[in-house]
């Protein structure tokens, strides 16, 4: 009804027609382009990765069978010990994990700390100088691609065994890695209440103070924290340092195939990321406000 | 018919509406007035079930608005057409695309998903751009845009969704007088020829008179007047408005001697 | 030959070594020359973890693997259905590698003995010449490594433990020691990391039993017999092959079979009872 | 220069009257302080009981200098064709990993976000099976996929799916939640059903934060070791690791430098995508 | 005294802003009209340096503000406030932190950055609060707020600042007519009293032709009229918004019986 009466003359739909289309041709066609590209790509990468969809579907049955060795033998009658017995490290496991979230805190806090200043001068919004972005991006590709193992065994030799040189590889790794993701946080921000406080006369600090951390604030903690449950995981530097820790017995279990104590192990773990990630989201909720809009 | 009925919406402790209660006849064109923050905006989007009302009931002919939900919900939105007081455009979408969000109702699924649209709603969609002179900015992108043609985008976008009834959050707030004539004049246009019952906030009182059968006027959450604009006396506006009887009502009234009046700032706050 | 049907492709896995580098190249030839003389197609695949080797072979999807000692006696404690038919033979002969203690060269220690209270480097938990001999070791020695040290520490590596001697977080630590001409510490020595002066061996442990090839026991025999042939006569059928695999510094394969690997077996069985004394005590 | 105070006339002592509340605030500035003190006590407690010293750090230095000269020249050895090709590789096998981990986590994303799914059980049932998957060993991940499908690039493709969904559905959810809420509200006012509002409200918003996401899995899938050399698929990170191992520095050099050239082409490249997404806005900020 | 020179911004082919010159005078209160998209915001935008000119220089006194940088740009922004015409608040933030961003040029970093904000500081920022009628709300969120509250707190904002210069783009346009004349008269006031110059975009004529010493009208980009207000003839404000010469000016105007105008929605395209 309304609709019908409110059409244009054909002509002039026409010639409107024909100037949006030229308006988002280029873009149509980068989309088209990048689509196509896109499934070259997978196309190519499905050959090179030797994927084989039919045997996946023919052997699937074959799914669970790992975590299928992992269970317990536990029986009804007997379920407090059997219990016992699957969780016989209880106490030594959980030493473990506290020492692994300590070093894991002691990276993470570090990490973030130097991402936290490195990610607004590698964002193309606040900083415009292409030169000093350019640095800061560079830096903090080195810092996360040099592997973790190399800046282990570096920092083994000038400060000896111990969890020093594990944090510390873990620090540099995370900074390297939460720099970029914080940066594209930064970039995806809305700038209008940045130059809100800049007409305001405020400098750089000011202006990231209360104009662009209220915007990422819940986006840095979500990072950090995955970046901290990470770090709680990631067993092979800390293997590799001597500083242990839940991950490095993990994998002891899992290479010596004691099935049981990899069960019980993950599911200390599971409960430990599960604790981190409720602690994320209460953070992030109060941080957007999500809990006072119902 | 649309039928509010003891509605009331609360914020924590601030009742943003409260109580309110109307009938408005199909085919009505009902400004509502008030000072800013009496609640029209909350109005509205309860109306629209944007916001859940805390109490009361809305209905429109036999159907429960409240209790709407799923499918009837959505085709209950579909006919009634929100303009928003900040434009609520995707920012990062063109024009054109901005627009066509008021077909997705009656467009196949898998072409409003794709963004297949029909060629057909796209001449609709120029069509309605055009009316309001910006036809030419359909690629360009939402945010890329001035105050003024955001708005209009906003109203084309409600105008191709064929509604019976269009709830307008302030639609005219960024537009110059040009504009704003054009607006108003569609919005009555359609209004007064397909019966369509426009329910429209209103910030100046000289348009709300000019172009409303009746105005309802809010303060402080409650509906505080209800009649046509020739009842509305300028005392009662006043009050409406919270003004003291010696200033005079419209803004666009001549400024009493401004020159003259320069007191201290601080004077200002209990004016 | 009857398998070439129900084996139309043969999966021969491998873990990269600890002292050589360029795995695929080196071992590449050697698969191709297995896939022309048993006429099906050998992919090789290098497992960064012999878990995953050890996990496929149970599953039966890696036909052929070539194991360190202790990761097959793993496999096997493990219930995988597989038997080792070739072992490798070092360039003196010899069919295996020693776990070695070492201590600064300054230092008056003369034995194992004379560590009593002082800290010891393993490698980790998982190392056969860094922890799991060294600990068999101790134990026939009457040595029980949580009271005799006073400390222990796991470096994590093979370099890590030498670099806490040098730096003295550790009176002494456990090593890989092949002969004379290579070590652990001497490749250190050619990196600049250590001096080879700077140490001096303690301990040597028992013959640690060399690599062997072992393929799935579910293998038809005709499999199998053509499997045991190509490869211990793969030094004389295609030199270049071999010779990519060890340059030079390994003699042929020699046949082998599972009682060879008996005493690893049993290092590994300690292994596990050792977990199971921290659950007692 | 600054210009006139007119705000002289202000009465303070009416206005602190007026407002008590805007001139306390001490209850947040104490647990502000609060949760900075636990902060550094943790990381006080961490130093002491992890036994952290600094103590050797002169002689150690010299030996850095041993390794750091190794490094130079960085040289391929007699490797370059290997390492080109196990570079393809692992650019195929992480392509495909992120890919299909992404496509997977995307609907769990939208289920654990608050926004989308209100109802508190359904998001937490998606929350806790997120932190499952998370919480599960990659080195697991591997063998649970060796069984199915045995050694090779495909197991590691499956693994790093799968490993990756269970952060890709954590981040995407929050992207999803951090969205701004106008423009959903505009597409459902016009009777749009969930899925437009996500189509054309949401996803307009979160593909920038999205892509970067999953351009930076790639890229960390692309130069981590673990799960492509676990399965069998050779891959980069081996040569790496294994060129570790035998302390060949020139090696270990010239492979880095190789990967931080890819990363730095996929940062680019997500530059570039995000940015023709979001559109370049930049002000001086003084 | 502001000088602007053939001052001129490109966005891609369009010429949003075309070699605009004119000189303000210190004190002058100026109003730029025009109609949606002549390129008003962006003019004061270039002023404030928020978006650099393509072309052409800004003056203030001596100082040439197109090639501020670094300290002195901050300072000069400090000196020119902004009131925007979305606002630009920070969502997040209460109100009053909001307000006390008008404030941080002039509050040690350590203060402003840590929070500390100075009690005379606060004084300040609410009472400009209170001469909007809000300062009750000072401590909500500001996302949480009316069209007409936030666009207050944007104003009080830019009042804290203690500018020698404001530069208000549409500061009434989402306010009702009580708040339309406060915050009128405060600009007013501050300019009449203190001297400080205002360069105002308005949509409403009738607000702009009873505050403004001078008017800047534009159209399309270019600057097509500059004078008092009693030369802008109703003949030449059709001109800049485009409208026909039977036309009323001021949508504030009757509407010409609007019952009897119900034609169909197709002719106002073209009205
Ligand atoms: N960032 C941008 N990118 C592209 N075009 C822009 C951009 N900002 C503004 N424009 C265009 O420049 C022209 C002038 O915009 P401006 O916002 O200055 O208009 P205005 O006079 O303030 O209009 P209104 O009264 O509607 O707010 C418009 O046509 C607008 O579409
Ligand atoms: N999400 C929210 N949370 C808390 N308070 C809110 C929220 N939305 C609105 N309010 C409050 O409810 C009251 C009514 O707001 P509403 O937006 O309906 O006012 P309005 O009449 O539209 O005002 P204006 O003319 O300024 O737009 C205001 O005091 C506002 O602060
Ligand atoms: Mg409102
Ligand atoms: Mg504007």
């Amino acid at each position: 009804m309304t609709a019908n009466a409110l059409r244009l003359p054909p002509e002039q739909a026409a010639h409107l027609l024909g100037h949006y289309r030229a308006g988002v041709a280029a873009k149509r066609r980068r989309l088209v382009l990048g689509m196509v590209v896109l499934a070259i790509a997978v196309v190519l990468a499905g050959i090179g990765g030797e994927v084989d969809i039919p045997k996946f579907l023919a052997n699937s049955h074959r799914l669970p069978a790992y975590v299928w060795n992992l269970a317990p033998p536990l029986s009804w009658a007997n379920l407090g010990n059997d219990i016992a017995e699957w969780f016989w490290n209880f106490d030594g496991w959980l030493l473990l994990l506290g020492d692994t979230l300590l070093i894991a805190y002691l990276g993470t806090l570090l990490g973030v700390g130097g991402a936290f200043v490195l990610c607004f001068a590698a964002s193309a919004n606040l900083e415009r100088r292409p030169w000093i972005r350019f640095v800061a991006r560079r830096l903090l590709e080195f810092c996360r691609t040099v592997p973790e193992l190399v800046f282990a065994l570096l920092f083994v030799m000038a400060f000896g065994l111990g969890a020093l040189p594990g944090f510390l590889a873990l620090a540099i790794h995370t900074m390297g890695a939460l720099g970029k993701l914080f940066a594209e946080v930064v970039e995806n921000i809305d700038m209008k209440p940045v130059e809100g406080t800049i007409a305001a006369g405020a400098g750089r600090l000011v202006s990231i103070r209360f104009a662009v951390l209220p915007q990422v604030l819940s986006n840095f903690a979500s990072y950090a924290l995955l970046r901290f449950e990470i770090n709680v995981r990631s067993a092979a530097v800390m293997g590799f340092v001597g500083a242990g820790g839940i991950g490095s017995d993990l994998m002891v279990a899992i290479r010596k195939f004691y099935y049981t104590d990899v069960s019980a192990m993950l599911i200390m773990i599971i409960a430990t990321v599960m604790v981190i990630d409720l602690l994320t989201e209460q953070l992030r909720h109060r941080l957007i406000g999500l809990g006072d809009r119902t | 018919m649309l039928v509010v009925e003891g509605l009331t919406r609360r914020f924590g402790t601030l009742k943003a509406v409260s109580d309110a209660s109307f009938v408005i006849e199909p085919g009505a064109f009902v400004g509502v007035i008030g000072p800013s923050g009496a609640g029209k905006s909350t109005l509205l989007r309860m109306i629209n079930r944007l916001v859940d009302p805390s109490e009361g009931v809305i209905r429109f002919g036999n159907e429960n608005v409240t209790a709407l939900t799923g499918r009837d919900l959505r085709r209950w939105r579909r006919r009634a057409a929100m303009i928003f007081q900040q434009f609520n455009l995707v920012g990062r979408l063109d024009v054109l695309t901005n627009v066509l969000m008021g077909r997705v109702a009656t467009v196949p699924a898998w072409r409003s998903l794709t963004g297949l649209w029909p060629e057909d709603d796209k001449v609709v969609a120029l069509s309605a751009l055009e009316q309001f002179d910006i036809g030419s900015l359909a690629a360009k992108r939402a945010e890329h845009l001035s105050g003024g043609q955001q708005q209009r985008v906003a109203i084309a976008r409600a105008m191709v969704q064929e509604p019976e009834l269009i709830l307008a959050d302030e639609p005219i707030a960024s537009l110059d007088p040009r504009n704003t004539r054009v607006v108003m004049d569609a919005l009555l246009r359609i209004n007064r020829h397909f019966g369509i019952t426009v329910l429209c906030n209103l910030h100046s009182l000289e348009i709300a008179r000019s172009y409303c059968d009746r105005l309802i006027g809010m303060a402080a959450g409650r509906v505080v007047f209800d009649g046509a604009p020739v009842q509305l006396t300028d005392a009662l506006a006043r009050d409406i408005y919270g003004l003291d009887s010696e200033q005079v009502l419209d803004g666009s009234a001549r400024a009493p001697e401004p020159r003259v009046r320069a007191g201290a700032f601080g004077e200002a706050a209990v004016a | 030959q009857d398998y070439k049907a129900s084996y139309p492709e043969l999966v021969f896995a491998k873990v990269p070594d600890e002292n050589a580098s360029g795995t695929t190249d080196r071992w590449t030839p050697f698969v191709d020359y297995l896939s022309r003389q048993l006429g099906v197609k050998v992919t090789l695949r290098i497992a960064n973890d012999y878990a995953a080797v050890v996990e496929g072979q149970r599953a039966g999807n890696i036909h052929i693997a070539m194991y360190g000692p202790a990761s097959y006696a793993r496999a096997y404690v493990t219930g995988a259905k597989i038997e080792p038919f070739a072992i490798e033979v070092s360039g003196d002969g010899t069919k295996g590698y020693y776990s070695v203690l070492y201590v600064k060269a300054d230092t008056p220690y003369k034995d194992l003995k004379d560590l009593a209270g002082k800290n010891l480097c393993l490698v980790d938990p998982n190392s056969t010449s860094g922890n799991n001999v060294p600990r068999y070791a101790m134990n026939k020695m009457g040595i029980d490594p949580e009271t005799f040290f006073s400390k222990i520490v796991y470096a994590g590596s093979h370099e890590n433990a030498v670099i806490g001697v040098q730096q003295g977080t550790c009176d002494a630590a456990f090593n890989w020691w092949n002969d004379e001409k290579e070590s652990n510490l001497l490749r250190m020595a050619r990196k600049n990391m250590a001096k080879a002066e700077d140490f001096r061996i303690i301990f040597k442990s028992d013959l640690i039993v060399n690599s062997p090839m072992a393929y799935l026991t579910t293998l038809p025999e005709s499999l199998k017999a053509a499997l045991r042939n190509a490869v211990l006569n793969v030094a004389t059928n295609d030199p270049a092959a071999f010779n990519a695999i060890y340059e030079g510094k390994q003699l042929p394969f020699v046949a082998v079979t599972h009682k060879e690997y008996e005493p690893v077996v049993e290092l590994i069985k300690f292994v596990d009872e050792l977990r199971k004394k921290k659950r007692a005590s | 220069m600054t210009g006139p105070r007119w705000t002289t006339g202000v009465e303070a002592a009416a206005i602190r009257a007026r407002y008590p509340a805007a001139f306390e605030g001490t209850r947040e500035r104490i647990a502000a302080a609060a949760i900075v003190a636990t902060m550094l006590a943790l990381a006080g407690l961490a130093v002491w009981r992890l036994d952290v010293s600094f103590a050797r750090l002169g002689t150690g230095l010299v030996q850095i200098a041993a390794i750091v000269g190794g490094m130079f020249p960085p040289t391929p050895g007699t490797h370059l064709a290997v390492f080109m090709h196990a570079l393809g590789e692992t650019l195929a096998i992480a392509f495909l990993g992120t890919l299909t981990g992404a496509l997977i986590a995307l609907p769990l994303g939208l289920l654990a976000a608050k926004t989308i799914v209100p109802n508190v059980f359904a998001h937490f049932a998606v929350r806790r099976v997120l932190d499952t998957i998370r919480g599960v060993d990659v080195l697991i991940w591997a063998l649970i996929f060796i069984n199915v499908v045995g050694l090779g690039p495909f197991a590691g493709i499956l693994a790093i799916a799968a490993s990756d969904t269970g952060s890709f559905g954590k981040l995407f959810s929050e992207a999803i939640e951090n969205a701004d809420r106008k423009p959903v509200d505009g597409v459902l006012s016009t009777g749009g059903s969930a899925l437009h509002a996500i189509r054309w409200g949401l996803v307009p918003q979160v593909v920038p934060v999205i892509a970067s996401q999953i351009l930076y899995y790639f890229e960390s899938n692309t130069r981590s070791a673990t799960i492509i050399g676990i399965v069998g698929a050779g891959g980069i990170g081996l040569h790496l690791a294994e060129q570790i191992r035998v302390l060949e520095w020139g090696q270990v050099a010239f492979l880095v430098l190789l990967i931080l050239v890819t990363v730095a082409i996929i940062d680019l490249v997500s530059s570039r995508l995000r940015f023709a997404i979001i559109g370049r806005s930049t002000v001086e900020v003084g």
